[in-house]
């Protein structure tokens, strides 16, 4: 034995040679080894502090349960991993690795001084101070305990790593790669079926790993598997949660177990399966055993000492005492012997034990005391030698070690079926919940269902001792350091249901989520209250089942890909020309074009007097649109819409206002009658999707009768506004096939017909108050079109616009936004478009709404125009307005300003505001008030340019 | 009840702390009481404690079908704030945080208030038009609430990606210095253990199966597993289980339940200072004072009594997290869990009177319901011993859905355009 | 993620395809301009929301794009059976 | 300290790739610009008179480019420049949507790994010549099996910059 390395046996590759470093230090290992197995083979036991006390601690286990063993790994800039179990991590050349949670060092550990005040800070302790004096909690206390709690440091800068996802389906999904498991597989490919097996470790094999006598068969299992098409091997895989109806997510690690200069592609997986069948064979946890010193590195779980030795060649001491209540820990203790490490006693508390053990022990020279228990441990950063006691209260011995193995039983790993909300039932033998029901098609073999032999033994944990409970230091959550005595507290406290237990002691809910320390803190509980195990109940079991990167969870969604970004088919000329965009919905929309250094204002001025003076061209193509189309199309928006359509003549427009049920407006916007059956529909941009989901509710669910269909046509057309007194000027060289003339098509109507060659629905319609047509032409179209109507707009002096100035040109027209001027509490009547309500039609959606008490209530909040008396002066949006500015706060505030520009039209400011009894005040002086002073503004109506319309006809 | 104290702490340290009492003592039900909270929750179990201390009604019993803080109080992320845009809402609200303010000291338990600040961020000209009027609103109520720009963002948040070129970029941020978290469970103990002390029974693992009713109509008292509790004074605050005990009174309520799902990373050092909501990008994220980044996830679409949410939520509130804090990708999620959301149509809480003499209701809070855990517990007792409603809460009666005056928060963020 | 029946596709799909649209079997009133405030209340807002079978409505929008209906125990959220619009209730 | 850098390309600089792109057992291209109608009807006989084209019996079932997505809709991929009678007066919709969406195509043995990182159905049951409408994870899709290693993908125009680059994103990942 060189070190501690074993001179043979186990699954490294002793031919090749690992070098990485530990807190800075060199340090090499074989492949094939964990961070963990590299380390111990070096003589390190000591590998983290605790959480709370800052106790020096070793290795408990050697997988996922591993509470103390907690690591950050650093695989370059934006690559630093905290928290990583030394035992999961794989080790590869140049694998920088630190402990945590100590100061300075792990070795000296300042902090440790909690330790010796361990005694102040019992479970609960924060609930009972730091409240005086009542500012000291975030000034002095909270800061302090923030630093010292925690584990290792969050990354802080931007991972370079990328992550994959996809879905999987199969007939059957096997997690967990053990004997069990690979059994299952391997009937379950026999079928014929699809089938998943996946396992968490590097290579498939679970408890078979440390387990030389099987390593034939694995192998070929293992290759038979492999050699079936249908049969889908994932190591390094972890099955995180089982969702409804069989939906497993697991995570793959790709390349955390390469070294950097070998990782390619993705760092991680994240794979969605359903599957037909889930079987789970995930085994079973060894437990702990609750003694004085079961913290002292070196103090370890039994079946850990078994994998170190025999899966990675490597013993965990030169001299080594295996405490047990279960079978389980002599036969580890027999297979350690065999592998050659030095087993100097077994002491098990119970007196019965099989003679086919005891005999076993004896012939293999290894001191048995049977009836005993361990007591004391000695020892701080290692173990110096154990303390037993008969009984743990009788005649006592020491006994000379450098470790110690604890073997206190086995639970099986029902997490996955309790995510499924399969039931348990408590089994006396195991001490431990077992499955039950489901109603999932999922079932478990192997440990886990508990059809594994581990041999008999005790349930409890708690080993007898000398001192009372309350003065124990037996630890049961290591990672979180809870104490049997803080259960005992708990329950003298007056918690009894175990989720109170587990919250006020924090025990289970470090991240290995209470793997080894559930069972025992459930029968420390019980022994204090006297009542079964049962009454106390379990904790429930939540995803994930271990950790797991977000990195991994959110696949695909990450950096450009995380959203869609939706842009028009102008969208490339507009960033061409510079513009400055904003988004609205899912799409980004040109918000203004500035030229030279103009800022957001004089761009904005520029265009709105280009297009009140000459032409303006704006690209209105995300509003959406939905074509109606059928017999019965007029009376289906006669009942959807306030205004009545049914009149309408094909060739005309109109503008439709929509309400919900409730009888507040949810969207408006123009729309046409193409034929006498087919109309084309606007909405707004952030609307489109949400109103043809309405309309198809209402005509599946409430109207199945009326012929007629609804579809999608936003992203058919690309819809150019062209605005402004010389718009018919721009557009006639363009257009063929229609008659531009005021006479022939008139404000508010369509036409079909050709422009630059291509199909295009015009229509003549105006959100500025201007002469304005739009023109939808199909989208692969749009940008030709568009530049063509360009080219011919700069002749006339044409500027492109964008949202800004539309926004600035529609409320010098008082025409409202929904969803800035209206706030989904807003009805018709309130935002002055009572004119669009039909006042002869007997229903429409929203209709009866409207006629509830609060809704025909004097007083509410109407839409009015507000001009501020300092006329340079812009109302910010969503100021708040008061009828008495000298009132003390609360105040009443009586509206808000919803829009709010400065017109360069009128060369003054404009605002549009919710008013209460708003059409009642016209003339008044209102006040907003500000930080910094009160602004008057005089009440008026919402049309602040060209009210009788004039400027429509060009 | 023994005070808690350093002083006591540390007294007790040298007896092995074995001089503590229970917080609050395992009652059996009486025959009958002045008054009976159904459920204890944080919001029950206030109005209990503010029945006895307040009101001077103290024959009082809190009925728990499982155990105390065991719902909604012990599963959401714990946010404190109050800067909503509606008068109502933000008087409700505020009501609560005064009373934050100084609940440690109040209930001798420290239930961790951490005035630690909730940036809500702006990702586009809506987000700031709409955050704009509820800083001109609040600010004219009296509530705390402040304008940031993208750079004072980054200052108080650093995690915070204020890049232009994100999805969804930073445009500003209202920022409520007042705001914070409490430890939840803490919350619970805390007021269980006040009210205990003022003579409130506290019966755990005790389900209401049905509310008497007499001659008049007039509630006469409760039927429990434990038997028959004679009361005239009932006030049900059972979150997701509302519907179904109104309906044991012969009440309909314009109530649905959804699963809410909210996770937790593993622990590291300090690193994020506040609260970050983000409406637009979905993400809400703290950081515990263990360490832990305390992340809120959606609801499901779905009805759902199951305490289980479907994994695409968890996806796309981690993306969405990512997006904002692209330095957390490499961390863990250590820990998910679901909870039952009560939402109303107007997604603003229920509290008052029913049609029901001598019943009374404190429900409907949705995703948001722990900010208010002192206000409602002290509003529901008010209402109880005065057989009206406070200003307060008048307005969140359930006629509301009758007339149309609703008080839609979330309406009046509406996004169109 | 749940799997769905679609009546109409006649196969299992994954909730994402779907759109949750509340409780089923609530009629808009042919005429709603008879109906009380209480009784409008009735019809707008108020819900079974019950512990167990469920019947409520679901929107197949990004599969075959129809409305059919459900019934769901809100327990342990299992389907008992889904059925096209217009069907009588199960 | 927290620095966070730069993010590489943002989602405003993706860009709609223009030819193929080949990748280890799969090509992503796109589709010839073909005419596209949304076809809508109550009875499907009177449907089929008025286009006087044979429609697929079945949702899922496809016939020469004529897929039928629900009961009473279909979504016909036709050569470029048919054109359809619209049935005016008849109960039935003729809607052309030829300018709504984008094709592209996913060929080879790892195509349908490709389209599994994304879109949740089991694809590798559906049968040679079928087409559904589905998602891949927003977004919505048409997916329409050609044959064993073909797949078209119909996605709305301003949808197909970020599902082309979620394609390719998912090329090194994809296996056959």
């Amino acid at each position: 034995m060189s070190g501690f390395r074993l001179a043979d046996g186990g699954r490294i590759d002793r031919r090749t040679k690992r070098n990485f470093t530990f807190d800075g230090k060199a340090q090499w290992g074989y492949a094939g080894d964990s961070l963990a197995s590299a380390l111990l083979a070096q003589g390190q036991m000591l590998f983290g502090r605790s959480f709370k006390y800052h106790r020096p601690r070793g290795i408990l286990g050697a997988g996922v349960e591993e509470p103390n063993a907690l690591v950050t790994v650093d695989r370059g800039p934006g690559r630093r991993t905290p928290n990583l179990r030394a035992p999961s991590v794989a080790l590869h050349d140049g694998l920088v690795a630190t402990s945590q949670n100590r100061f300075p060092t792990l070795k000296t550990d300042l902090i440790a001084v909690n330790n010796v005040f361990s005694a102040f800070f019992p479970a609960g302790f924060y609930n009972k101070t730091f409240m005086w004096p009542r500012a000291a909690w975030e000034k002095v206390y909270e800061p302090i305990i923030r630093r010292l709690a925690g584990l290792g440091d969050s990354p802080t800068t931007r991972d370079p790593d990328h992550y994959d996802a996809t879905y999987a389906h199969c007939e059957t999904l096997v997690v967990g790669a053990g004997p069990a498991g690979i059994a299952a597989a391997l009937e379950a490919a026999a079928s014929g079926g699809r089938v998943i097996l996946i396992d968490e470790q590097e290579e498939i094999g679970g408890g078979a790993l440390s387990d030389p006598a099987q390593w034939a068969w694995l192998g070929e299992a293992t290759a038979k598997l492999a050699a079936m098409d249908h049969v889908t091997i994932l190591p390094r895989t972890t099955a995180i949660g089982h969702y409804h109806q069989n939906f497993v997510v697991a995570a793959e690690r790709l390349t955390d177990h390469l070294s950097v200069d070998e990782a390619e592609g993705a760092r991680e997986k994240l794979w969605r399966i359903r599957a037909g069948e889930v079987v789970l064979a995930m085994g079973a946890i060894e437990r702990p055993l609750v003694f004085e010193g079961n913290d002292v590195p070196g103090v370890m779980l039994a079946s850990a000492a078994r994998t170190f030795a025999l899966r990675y060649g490597v013993a965990v001491g030169r001299k080594v005492v295996v405490m047990a209540v279960h079978d389980s820990g002599w036969r580890d203790a027999l297979a350690l012997h065999k592998a050659g490490v030095n087993i100097a006693a077994i002491v098990d508390l119970r007196r019965d034990i099989a003679p086919e053990l005891v005999e076993a022990a004896r012939e293999a020279r290894i001191a048995c005391h049977p009836g005993y228990a361990v007591t004391a441990v000695a020892g701080s950063q290692a173990v110096k030698g154990a303390t037993i006691a008969l009984a743990g209260v009788g005649k006592v011995q020491k006994l000379d070690c450098d470790a110690v193995l604890m073997a206190g039983g086995w639970t099986p790993t029902v997490h996955l079926w309790s995510h499924a909300k399969g039931s348990l039932r408590w089994d006396d033998n195991w001490g431990a919940f077992l499955p039950d029901k489901t109603h999932e098609n999922l079932r478990c073999v192997g440990a886990c269902a508990g059809a594994w032999d581990f041999g008999k033994g005790l349930a409890g944990g708690l080993l007898p001792a000398p001192k009372p409970l309350h003065e124990s230091k037996a630890f049961v959550d290591f990672q979180n350091d809870v104490k049997a005595r803080d259960i005992g507290l708990a329950v003298q406290e007056g918690f009894r249901s175990i989720e109170h237990i587990k919250r006020y002691t924090t025990n289970g809910m470090a991240t290995d989520q209470g793997k080894t320390s559930n069972l025992n803190g459930l029968q420390i509980a019980s022994g204090v209250l006297h009542r079964p195990v049962t009454e106390i109940g379990l904790t429930t079991f939540r995803p994930p089942y271990t950790p797991q990167s977000f990195g991994a969870i959110l696949g695909h969604h990450k950096e450009a890909l995380f959203q869609p970004l939706r842009k028009t088919v102008i969208d490339d000329w507009a960033e061409a020309q510079g513009a400055v965009y904003e988004n609205v919905a899912q799409w980004r929309r040109a918000r203004y074009f500035p030229k030279g250094s103009e800022d957001m204002d004089a761009a904005v001025a520029r265009e709105c007097r280009t297009v009140r003076s000459a032409v303006g061209v704006f690209d209105a193509s995300t509003l959406g649109k939905i074509e109606v189309v059928g017999p019965d199309a007029a009376e289906f928006l006669n009942r959807m819409y306030t205004n009545p359509w049914k009149s309408l003549e094909p060739g005309r427009c109109r503008y439709g206002l929509l309400l919900g049920e409730h009888g507040f407006i949810i969207d408006d916007g123009v729309s046409a009658r193409l034929a006498p059956d087919r109309f084309h529909l606007t909405t707004t941009t952030g609307g489109a999707a949400r109103v043809l989901n309405m309309m198809e509710d209402y005509l599946q669910t409430e109207w199945s009768d009326l012929d007629v269909w609804l579809t999608s046509t936003t992203e058919q057309w690309a819809v150019i506004a062209v605005q402004g007194p010389k718009a018919r000027r721009v557009i006639e060289p363009l257009v063929e096939g229609i008659d531009l003339s005021p006479e022939a098509f008139p404000h508010m109507s369509v036409r079909e017909g050709k422009i630059c060659g291509v199909d295009t629905r015009l229509f003549r319609v105006s959100f500025t108050g201007e002469l304005g047509f739009e023109v939808n032409v199909p989208a692969e179209h749009g940008r030709m079109v568009w530049e063509a109507i360009w080219a011919e707009g700069e002749k006339h002096g044409a500027a492109a616009y964008g949202t800004e100035t539309m926004h600035v040109l529609r409320a010098e027209k008082g025409f409202i936004i929904v969803g800035q001027d209206t706030d989904g509490t807003v009805t018709p009547d309130d935002a002055g478009l009572g004119w669009a309500v039909g006042k002869k039609k007997p229903d429409f959606v929203g209709k009866r709404s409207l006629a509830r008490p609060d809704i025909v209530a004097p007083g509410r909040k109407q839409l009015v125009g507000l001009l501020t008396d300092d006329p340079q002066l812009v109302l910010e949006e969503g100021a708040q307005i008061v009828a008495d500015p000298n009132q003390p706060v609360p105040m009443t505030m009586i509206g808000h300003v919803t829009s709010s520009y400065h017109s360069a039209t009128l060369g003054r400011s404009i605002a549009m505001a919710l008013v209460a009894g708003g059409r009642d005040r016209m003339g008044e002086t209102l006040h907003i008030p500000m930080p910094d002073r009160t602004i008057s503004a005089k009440v008026v109506t919402p049309m602040f340019y060209d009210a009788e319309g004039s400027r429509l006809n060009g | 009840m023994k005070r808690f104290s350093g002083f006591n702490l540390i007294g007790e340290a040298f007896r092995s702390h074995q001089g503590w009492p229970e917080h609050w003592p395992d009652k059996a039900p009486k025959a009958s009481y002045d008054a009976i909270i159904v459920g204890a929750g944080g919001h029950g179990l206030g109005a209990a404690y503010y029945l006895a201390k307040k009101y001077g009604i103290t024959n009082v019993a809190v009925i728990e079908k499982g155990w105390l803080g065991g719902g909604n109080t012990g599963r959401n992320t714990t946010i404190i704030r109050s800067n909503y845009l509606y008068d109502e809402s933000a008087h409700l609200y505020d009501h609560a945080v005064k009373l934050w303010d100084g609940l440690s000291q109040d209930l001798n338990y420290n239930i961790m208030y951490s005035k630690r600040g909730v940036l809500m961020l702006a990702h586009n000209v809506h987000d700031v038009q709409s955050f704009k009027r509820h800083i001109h609103a609040n600010r004219l109520n009296g509530v705390d609430n402040e304008w940031l720009t993208p750079e004072e963002c980054k200052a108080y948040c650093p995690p915070l990606d204020i890049s232009p070129r994100t999805r969804h970029p930073v445009l500003g941020g209202a920022l409520q210095r007042r705001g914070g978290t409490a430890r939840h469970d803490s919350v619970a103990w805390g007021y269980a253990r006040a009210a205990s002390a003022l003579g409130v029974d506290i019966i755990q693992n005790c389900a209401v199966t049905g509310i008497r009713r007499g001659a008049d109509g007039a509630v006469e008292g409760v039927e429990t597993e434990r038997g028959y509790i004679a009361c005239r004074r009932v006030g049900v605050s059972a979150a997701g289980s509302t519907s179904l005990v109104m309906k044991m009174a012969g009440l309909d309520f314009p109530l649905e339940s959804y699963p809410l799902q909210a996770l937790v990373s593993e622990p590291v050092k300090p690193i994020f200072p506040c609260v970050v909501m983000s409406n637009t990008v979905h993400a809400y994220m703290s950081q515990s004072d263990k360490g832990e980044l305390v992340i809120g996830a959606g609801t499901d679409q779905y009805t759902s009594y199951s305490q289980r949410g479907a994994f695409h939520i968890v996806e796309h509130t981690l993306a969405a997290i990512c997006e904002i804090f692209p330095i957390f990708t490499r961390m863990r999620m250590l820990r998910t869990w679901g909870g039952i959301v009560d939402v109303t149509p107007d997604r603003s809480p229920i509290l008052g009177k029913t049609p029901v003499k001598g019943l009374y209701v404190n429900c409907g809070w949705g995703t948001g319901g722990f900010k208010a855990t002192p206000g409602a517990g002290d509003l529901l007792a008010y209402t109880m011993a005065h057989d009206e409603p406070h200003k307060i809460n008048a307005p969140y009666n359930l006629d509301r859905f009758r007339n149309g005056r609703l008080i839609d928060e979330a309406a009046a963020a509406a996004v169109a355009h | 993620m749940l799997l769905i029946h679609c009546p109409y596709c006649e196969e299992a799909r994954p909730e994402v395809e779907f759109v949750y649209g509340g409780e089923a079997h609530i009629a808009r009133p042919v005429d709603p301009s008879t109906y009380s405030d209480e009784q409008w209340e009735e019809f707008l807002y108020i819900r079974s929301n019950p512990r167990g079978r469920h019947h409520e409505r679901w929107r197949h929008t990004h599969g075959c794009g129809r409305f059919f209906n459900a019934v769901r125990d809100t327990v342990t959220d299992v389907f008992e059976t889904t059925y096209k619009a217009g069907e009588a209730r199960k | 300290m927290v620095e966070i850098a730069e993010v590489a390309v943002s989602a405003a600089e993706l860009k709609l790739g223009a030819g193929p792109v080949a990748g280890a057992g799969v090509t992503l291209s796109h589709a010839g610009p073909p005419a596209r109608y949304s076809l809508r009807a109550r009875d499907a006989k009177v449907l089929s008179d008025v286009i006087g084209r044979a429609l697929p019996g079945k949702i899922g079932d496809q016939t020469d480019g004529v897929i039928c997505l629900g009961p009473d809709e279909f979504y016909a991929i036709l050569p470029e420049g048919t054109v359809l009678p619209r049935g005016e007066g008849l109960a039935v919709s003729v809607t052309d949507v030829s300018s709504r969406a984008l094709g592209l195509v996913l060929e080879g043995p790892a195509a349908i790994s490709v389209l599994a990182s994304g879109c949740p159905l089991d694809l590798a049951s559906m049968k040679v010549g079928r087409a559904t409408r589905t998602v891949f994870e927003t977004v919505e899709i048409v997916v329409w099996r050609e044959s064993e290693e073909r797949w078209h993908v119909e996605v709305w125009r301003s949808f197909a910059t970020w599902l082309w680059n979620a394609f390719v994103a998912a090329m090194p990942g994809a296996h056959g």
